[in-house]
């Protein structure tokens, strides 16, 4: 018997000289030795910038700056490292015995005049703190070493949310850098009970990723459980919030996600607020939500924001286009090829003449016209926009009239797609919209085999699937089922905000009022 | 909150669906075939008893609470009169899952996809029953909620629906069934609903907490179940009559095809399906349970999950054949099944209880041992 | 272990999927009848079906020569192998549930109706809300070739004809299933049909020439209704015994009715609201029924002279109306006596008045039908006379005279 | 034709549930899934070859059957 060969992961070699001990030692007196081992580690890296430097008289100690280019600001580098050093200390710092080792504790207390210092003694965390985009200062003749952060933080400003658009409602998003992130976040929430805890998950990527969570509110079993399961993580990288939340819930399929993500900050605190956990990753913008509940991915966050009556009406749309998205092709195949005595009778004689001469049957038609859809949504997405304009364009004269006219497909099945296809736009969140779109198709498959029937089976089979997840011990369905009257106020019905006083029961038991 | 215990919401609308089943298909012209235009009287005195008898199970429940049905026989009874009893309830079981899955699959062949084989509608369904049985409990308690919030809208769309089609001269002249008439339709109304009601007695011991809620529930889900078929029952008459209503297989069906409001909701009896399917489902579903439940218990296996599968196939293959044709399901159904389902929901139970009883008081010492759920 | 898993149900539902499609019949494969009819002939049973011809209707591609539907017929010894037959005439498989019409021959419906009836319940695919007609002298094939003007398809065209003249003409009856069925279960009441009449037997009236011209040649006209003892056509009423029976069963939603002046001219009511009333009196120990008749009627067409501001006037008119009512409705049930029929559900409403005395009369009610005393009150109210008062003609004439 | 149907089935509920079974069961979960399973393919073999198999509810109704002939419908009148 062949046994199965596990799949290794190549390392990283970096990673490996780190790991295997090489740089693992402490630092020496020597300051050239110093930074060739630190040369030596990073493999003579071309971005690692060496900087020497003399601290002038009356200490004259040679010194280096290191640091990885591009990955600090260059000028707190000049204006608030450099300047101090080379210009300030002198006056600055007491003269005493100018041993290098007290010279530096000194710079670190008095001369730099930057937020975050830190000091170490070996070579793996110089190489870490080099690699996280601070700069190294080194001393000849001293055996430790100053990381100064002055990270640059040139990346994208914050700009508007692109996915989760509302008409209504903040403007800020998410960016890609947890400390901008997290500052989104705390600025709305000013409250101590606010934590946020960092782990670092990836061997190579050194993720940050932030836990962040309301203490007095927050189910202590739920957080516990996700930061158990976080630091249990083992995997060379996360470039992205869908990667962890694979990792967190691997014990269990189902095509319906259960972790929220969002690009928002004003979700996230609401979701805080309700006792939830928040898990922010370094390098996305896309902020996980967890436990989630089914129903939160059929809300909006404008939903909050606008009048509940308003609400009422959108998400009755929402949960009918759930459905029509689900089901829209199968019910009219289960109608059309099982059930035609459901259909009035001149809609039955409007809808035959409409199929004399079209090849196919009703199932192979459907399907067609909506794997057309599908391929036409995804060029679409993946097009640059100009391109995906002309797509569309395309999409709609080839499907709405060429196909219908060549006698490909009824006239009738292209409106029933386009009405699909328009429903699962209507869902708010993209992965749920995807996991419908595929049920879609297991769906239509019942639906051609034994009608009604079929599609009764397999939306018994959905619910039972739905009711059997319990997403970090929360019930998925919660306020539908189990059944709660409270929760009921904000369901399909979002009551005003003045009269739920209460907090969703399953995940804020500790502190369950609102007001 | 125990991620095991099933909440007193989730009983009442067990109970409730599991009362309505299979009943609100088949038992209508039965119960008016017998009864007539009085059959409605009959539901009335069946819901009469039903909540006796609700109130009776209840109590007899919270003789085990912790236990099942099965495993308080075994330990009120020892090793081989335990499990003899123990063995006759789970042959109950099988005959009911194998017959509601003929049913079902009857129903489907005669009304809905006439030339699709019967082997293909059964399994599929049991597909749908084993998986929730393995699932467990929790998930059937969860889906039996959003099932009934469905039966019950579209049930109240289709008594709305009916209520243009009803002719009130239909249920005149009032207490024209004799005495004898009223009691069997009631006897037959009854095997279908609370009589077999004992086997929720195979999980809700376990898994709902005791106390009065639990007693409403069982009280309110018999209610609310028996409503249903009540009004099931005077829509049948007033909308079919007394002659039509006996002479259907399945009266609520074509009740669901008079339906015809403006010439334009009408040729709705395919979503009306819904509701036959949703109520079978809990109930076998709830059969299918006890019956592996209760085989892996006698047998004493650590996981019953091993079993469904194999129990699956065997019920499956029965289903195809365990009634021969219509006619003798309709003679069964009348004739045996209410004494045979008496048997077992009352005439057993009340063995037990007596049992249980003077053991008790004879073994005054042993009590804490039989019962430690009496103090927790 | 998970992926095994899903994959496993994939291929079970998949397998069950593609070994399936039992029922599917994609819609160009079904020929949908409109409408059955059934004829006696000797010993064996013609079946005729209309057919909608899918081609003839299709919009874009009209073929103006063909005819909207098609026929098929085939004799047979037994109803069931007629029916299972009828699907070997066809190319495509017949779809009986859009069915709007079921036409039984005259000389089938005098021999009884009730296998056809039993047949219809039955099978799953008949969903009852088609309407029965018997074709009065002439047989169920002879209608259903005839091909209509107003509507494409000459059995919805039926079907409208049938539902609307119930409605607005009080001679006709609308008959489905479910309630025949009762009819003919029902102890103490009897099932009535309405019977059709083809006028204007022209050779052309199976052809589309028959609706080249803006007056066919051949129409079909409702007429009348059939009354049936134990299944069997007994007899017809004529017009005015069939608004009576409309009268007594409650049918009547509007109707006309044309009531004699002074001079034996005609002055037409346009009745508006109708409802009558059955009860049992217990007489002597004998059952008795009332009848009780309220209408509301309009002034429709006058042709007399009259002054309607004479006080009285209208009085005088709601007499005689109420005078032809009672005709009607006597009329009809002397028909229906004579032929012992008890098609108004006199037994039922005996029955549910006093089931004890109808314990006694049932074993024997058809005799105890004809020995039944009925009495008939019509009350009828005149409420609006139209938008003008006084009739236009003698309007004229006043102020011609005041000139 | 329905015997490979069977063998079929069977196969797929061995490749379903036996690897579970083996890892967390013991010998017994393992002897009586096998043995029931055994059963349900012989019934079912000898159900599709054509012969006929006992109906259960044959054997209730030969002891209810009296019963309701003599005790309720001669004597409480039920039809």
């Amino acid at each position: 018997m062949v046994k199965h060969r596990r799949y290794t992961p190549p390392l990283n070699r970096n990673f490996s000289i780190i790991q295997q001990g090489t740089v693992q030692l402490p630092l020496r007196n020597n300051l050239t030795e110093n930074i060739r081992t630190v040369q030596a580690s990073l493999g003579n890296s071309s971005d690692l910038v060496k900087r020497e430097v003399l601290i002038p008289a009356p200490f004259a100690v040679k010194g280096a700056i290191l640091y990885m280019e591009g990955l600090i600001d260059d000028q707190l580098l000049n204006q608030f490292v450099l300047t101090s050093l080379l210009v300030d200390t002198p006056q600055n710092l007491p003269h005493n015995d100018g041993s290098p080792q007290q010279l530096l504790e000194s710079i670190q207390r008095s001369a730099l005049t930057i937020g975050k210092v830190r000091s170490f003694t070996i070579h793996t965390k110089m190489v870490r703190y080099l690699l996280e985009g601070h700069a190294i200062l080194l001393l000849d003749q001293c055996p430790k070493g100053l990381a100064l952060s002055i990270a640059s933080t040139e990346f994208r400003a914050i700009e508007e949310p692109t996915n989760q658009v509302t008409i209504r409602g903040p403007r800020d998003s998410f960016t890609e850098t947890i400390t901008k992130n997290t500052v989104l976040i705390r600025r709305r929430l000013k409250d101590r009970h606010l934590r946020l805890e960092v782990l670092k998950v990836g061997h190579v990527s050194q993720t940050n990723v932030g836990l962040m969570y309301l203490t007095n509110i927050a189910d202590k079993n739920i957080v516990t459980e996700i930061r158990d399961r976080l630091k249990a993580i083992q995997v060379d990288g996360i470039l992205e919030s869908g990667n962890l939340e694979e990792f967190l819930l691997k014990d269990g399929y189902s095509p319906f996600p259960m972790i929220y993500n969002t690009e928002r900050p004003d979700v996230v605190c609401a979701n805080l607020l309700e006792g939830k956990v928040a898990i922010i990753v370094d390098g996305t913008p896309f902020v996980l939500i967890a436990p989630a509940y089914f129903i939160q991915f059929l809300q909006s966050a404008e939903d909050y924001y606008e009048h509940f009556d308003i609400t009422l009406f959108l998400r009755t749309l929402r949960y009918l286009s759930f459905f029509v998205a689900m089901l829209g092709p199968a019910i009219y195949i289960a109608i059309t090829t099982f059930h035609q005595e459901m259909l009035p009778t001149q809609l039955l004689l409007s809808l035959t003449t409409q199929r004399e001469g079209i090849p196919f049957p009703a199932f192979v038609e459907a399907l067609i016209m909506e794997i057309t859809f599908e391929i036409l949504r995804e060029a679409g997405v993946r097009m640059p926009r100009p391109i995906g304009q002309a797509i569309s364009i395309v999409g709609a004269l080839v499907i709405g009239q060429a196909a219908a006219q060549a006698g490909f497909v009824t006239p009738a099945m292209v409106i029933i797609v386009s009405i699909t296809a328009l429903s699962s736009f209507i869902i708010p969140a993209y992965n749920l919209a995807i996991a419908i779109r595929m049920l879609r198709f297991l769906m239509m498959v019942l639906a051609a085999t034994l009608g009604y029937y079929g599609i009764l089976i397999g939306l018994f089979g959905v619910l039972i699937h739905l009711c059997s997840l319990n997403p970090f011990g929360v019930p998925y369905l919660t306020s539908f089922a189990p059944m709660d009257q409270e929760a009921q106020k904000d369901t399909i019905y979002r009551a005003p905000i003045w009269s739920r006083s209460l907090r969703p029961r399953h995940t804020a038991h500790k502190n369950p009022t609102r007001q | 909150m125990n991620k095991n215990s099933i909440t007193h919401q989730q009983f009442t609308k067990i109970v409730a669906l599991d009362i309505i089943g299979v009943s609100i298909l088949s038992v209508p012209s039965i119960v008016i075939d017998i009864a007539k235009q009085d059959a409605w009287i009959a539901a009335l005195l069946a819901s009469f008893f039903g909540l006796l008898l609700a109130g009776l199970l209840y109590l007899f429940g919270r003789l085990f609470t912790g236990q099942t049905l099965i495993q308080f026989c075994q330990h009120l009874l020892g090793k081989y009169l335990g499990n003899g009893i123990a063995l006759l309830y789970i042959f109950f079981f099988f005959i009911g899952s194998t017959t509601l899955l003929w049913d079902i699959g009857q129903f489907t062949t005669s009304s809905v996809l006439t030339d699709t084989p019967r082997l293909v509608i059964n399994f599929t369904y049991l597909i749908i029953v084993i998986a929730s049985v393995r699932l467990g409990v929790v998930t059937i308690a969860r889906s039996a909620e959003i099932l009934f919030l469905v039966f019950l809208g579209i049930y109240v769309v289709f008594s709305i629906l009916i209520l243009p089609q009803i002719h009130l001269e239909n249920i005149q002249p009032v207490l024209e069934a004799t005495t004898p008439a009223l009691g069997q339709a009631a006897f037959i109304l009854l095997s279908f609903t609370s009589l077999t009601l004992f086997r929720l007695l195979m999980f809700y011991p376990q898994h709902v907490p005791p106390g009065r809620a639990t007693a409403r529930a069982f009280l309110v889900g018999t209610l609310i179940g028996n409503g249903v078929l009540l009004v099931i029952i005077v829509l049948s008459i007033l909308a079919l009559g007394t002659q039509l209503s006996p002479l259907l297989a399945y009266a609520g069906h074509t009740l669901a095809r008079v339906i015809s409001v403006g010439q334009f909701i009408e040729r709705i009896e395919g979503t009306m399906t819904t509701l036959w399917y949703i109520s079978m489902l809990i109930r076998i579903t709830l059969y299918f349970h006890c019956l592996v439940v209760g085989f892996a218990q006698v047998v004493r296996l650590s996981d019953f999950r091993v079993v469904t599968l194999p129990l699956g196939m065997i019920v499956l293959l029965f289903s195809l054949f365990i009634y021969p044709d219509f006619d003798y399901a309709a003679k069964w159904n009348r004739e045996v099944w209410p004494l045979y389902a008496f048997t077992h929901g009352v005439l057993f139970p009340l063995l037990l209880a007596i049992v249980y009883w003077f053991r008790n008081s004879s073994l005054p010492a042993a009590e804490q041992k039989e019962s430690p759920s009496q103090t927790s | 272990m998970k992926k095994t898993k899903i994959v496993l149900l994939l291929i079970v539902i998949l397998t069950v999927a593609l070994t399936g499609c039992w029922n599917r019949r994609e819609l160009n494969d079904l020929a949908i009848v409109v409408g059955i009819g059934i004829d006696k002939k000797d010993s064996h049973y013609v079946f005729t079906v209309q057919v909608i011809n899918q081609i003839a209707i299709q919009s874009q591609t009209k073929v103006e020569s063909r005819a909207p539907v098609v026929t098929y017929r085939i004799e047979t010894d037994t109803i069931f192998e007629g029916i299972r037959r009828l699907t070997t005439v066809s190319p495509r498989k017949l779809f009986f549930a859009h069915l709007r019409l079921v036409v039984l021959g005259e000389v089938l419906a005098r021999q009884g109706i009730e296998e056809v009836v039993d047949f219809l319940v039955r099978d799953h695919e008949f969903r009852g809300d088609f309407f029965f007609i018997v074709a009065r002298e002439t047989t169920a094939a002879e209608v259903l070739e005839i091909i209509t003007p107003a509507e494409l398809i000459p059995s919805v065209s039926f079907y409208r004809t049938l539902s609307t003249s119930a409605r607005f003409w009080a001679p006709t009856h609308s008959v489905q299933l479910a309630p025949l069925v009762t009819d003919l279960l029902t102890p103490g009441k009897n099932p009535v049909i309405t019977g059709l009449v083809v006028v204007g037997n022209s050779p052309s009236k199976d052809s589309t020439q028959n609706v080249q011209k803006s007056a066919p040649p051949t129409q079909v006209l409702l007429f009348s209704i059939g009354l049936f003892h134990n299944g069997r056509l007994v007899a017809w009423l004529n017009e005015g015994e069939s608004k009576g029976y409309n009268y007594i069963v409650n049918k009547i939603s509007s109707s006309v009715a044309p009531i004699d002046g002074p001079d034996g001219q005609n002055i037409i009511l346009e009745i508006s609201n109708s409802t009558t009333k059955l009860r049992s009196q217990n007489q002597d120990g004998r059952p008795m029924i009332m009848i009780e008749v309220n209408t509301e009627a309009n002034l429709g067409e006058i042709n007399v002279p009259i002054d309607l501001k004479r006080p009285g006037a209208l009085s005088d008119l709601e007499r005689s109306l109420e005078n032809k009512i009672s005709s009607y409705i006597f009329e009809a049930i002397a028909k229906a006596k004579s032929y012992q029929t008890d098609v108004f559900g006199f037994g039922g409403v005996i029955h549910r008045a006093d089931p004890q005395t109808w314990k006694r009369l049932q074993p024997n009610w058809d005799q105890e039908f004809v020995n039944l005393p009925v009495e008939i009150v019509a009350r009828v109210k005149i409420k609006k006379s139209g938008d003008i008062v006084t009739p236009l003609r003698e309007a004229i004439q006043k102020s011609k005279r005041a000139q | 034709m329905m015997i490979f149907g069977i063998m079929v089935v069977a196969a797929l509920i061995v490749a379903y549930d036996l690897p579970d079974i083996r890892k967390k069961g013991t010998r017994k979960e393992l002897a009586f899934f096998t043995g029931l399973l055994a059963i349900a393919c012989v019934l079912s073999a000898i159900y599709f070859l054509g012969l006929q198999l006992a109906n259960p509810l044959d054997w209730i109704a030969f002891i209810y059957q009296p019963l309701f002939d003599h005790l309720l419908r001669d004597k409480a009148g039920f039809k």
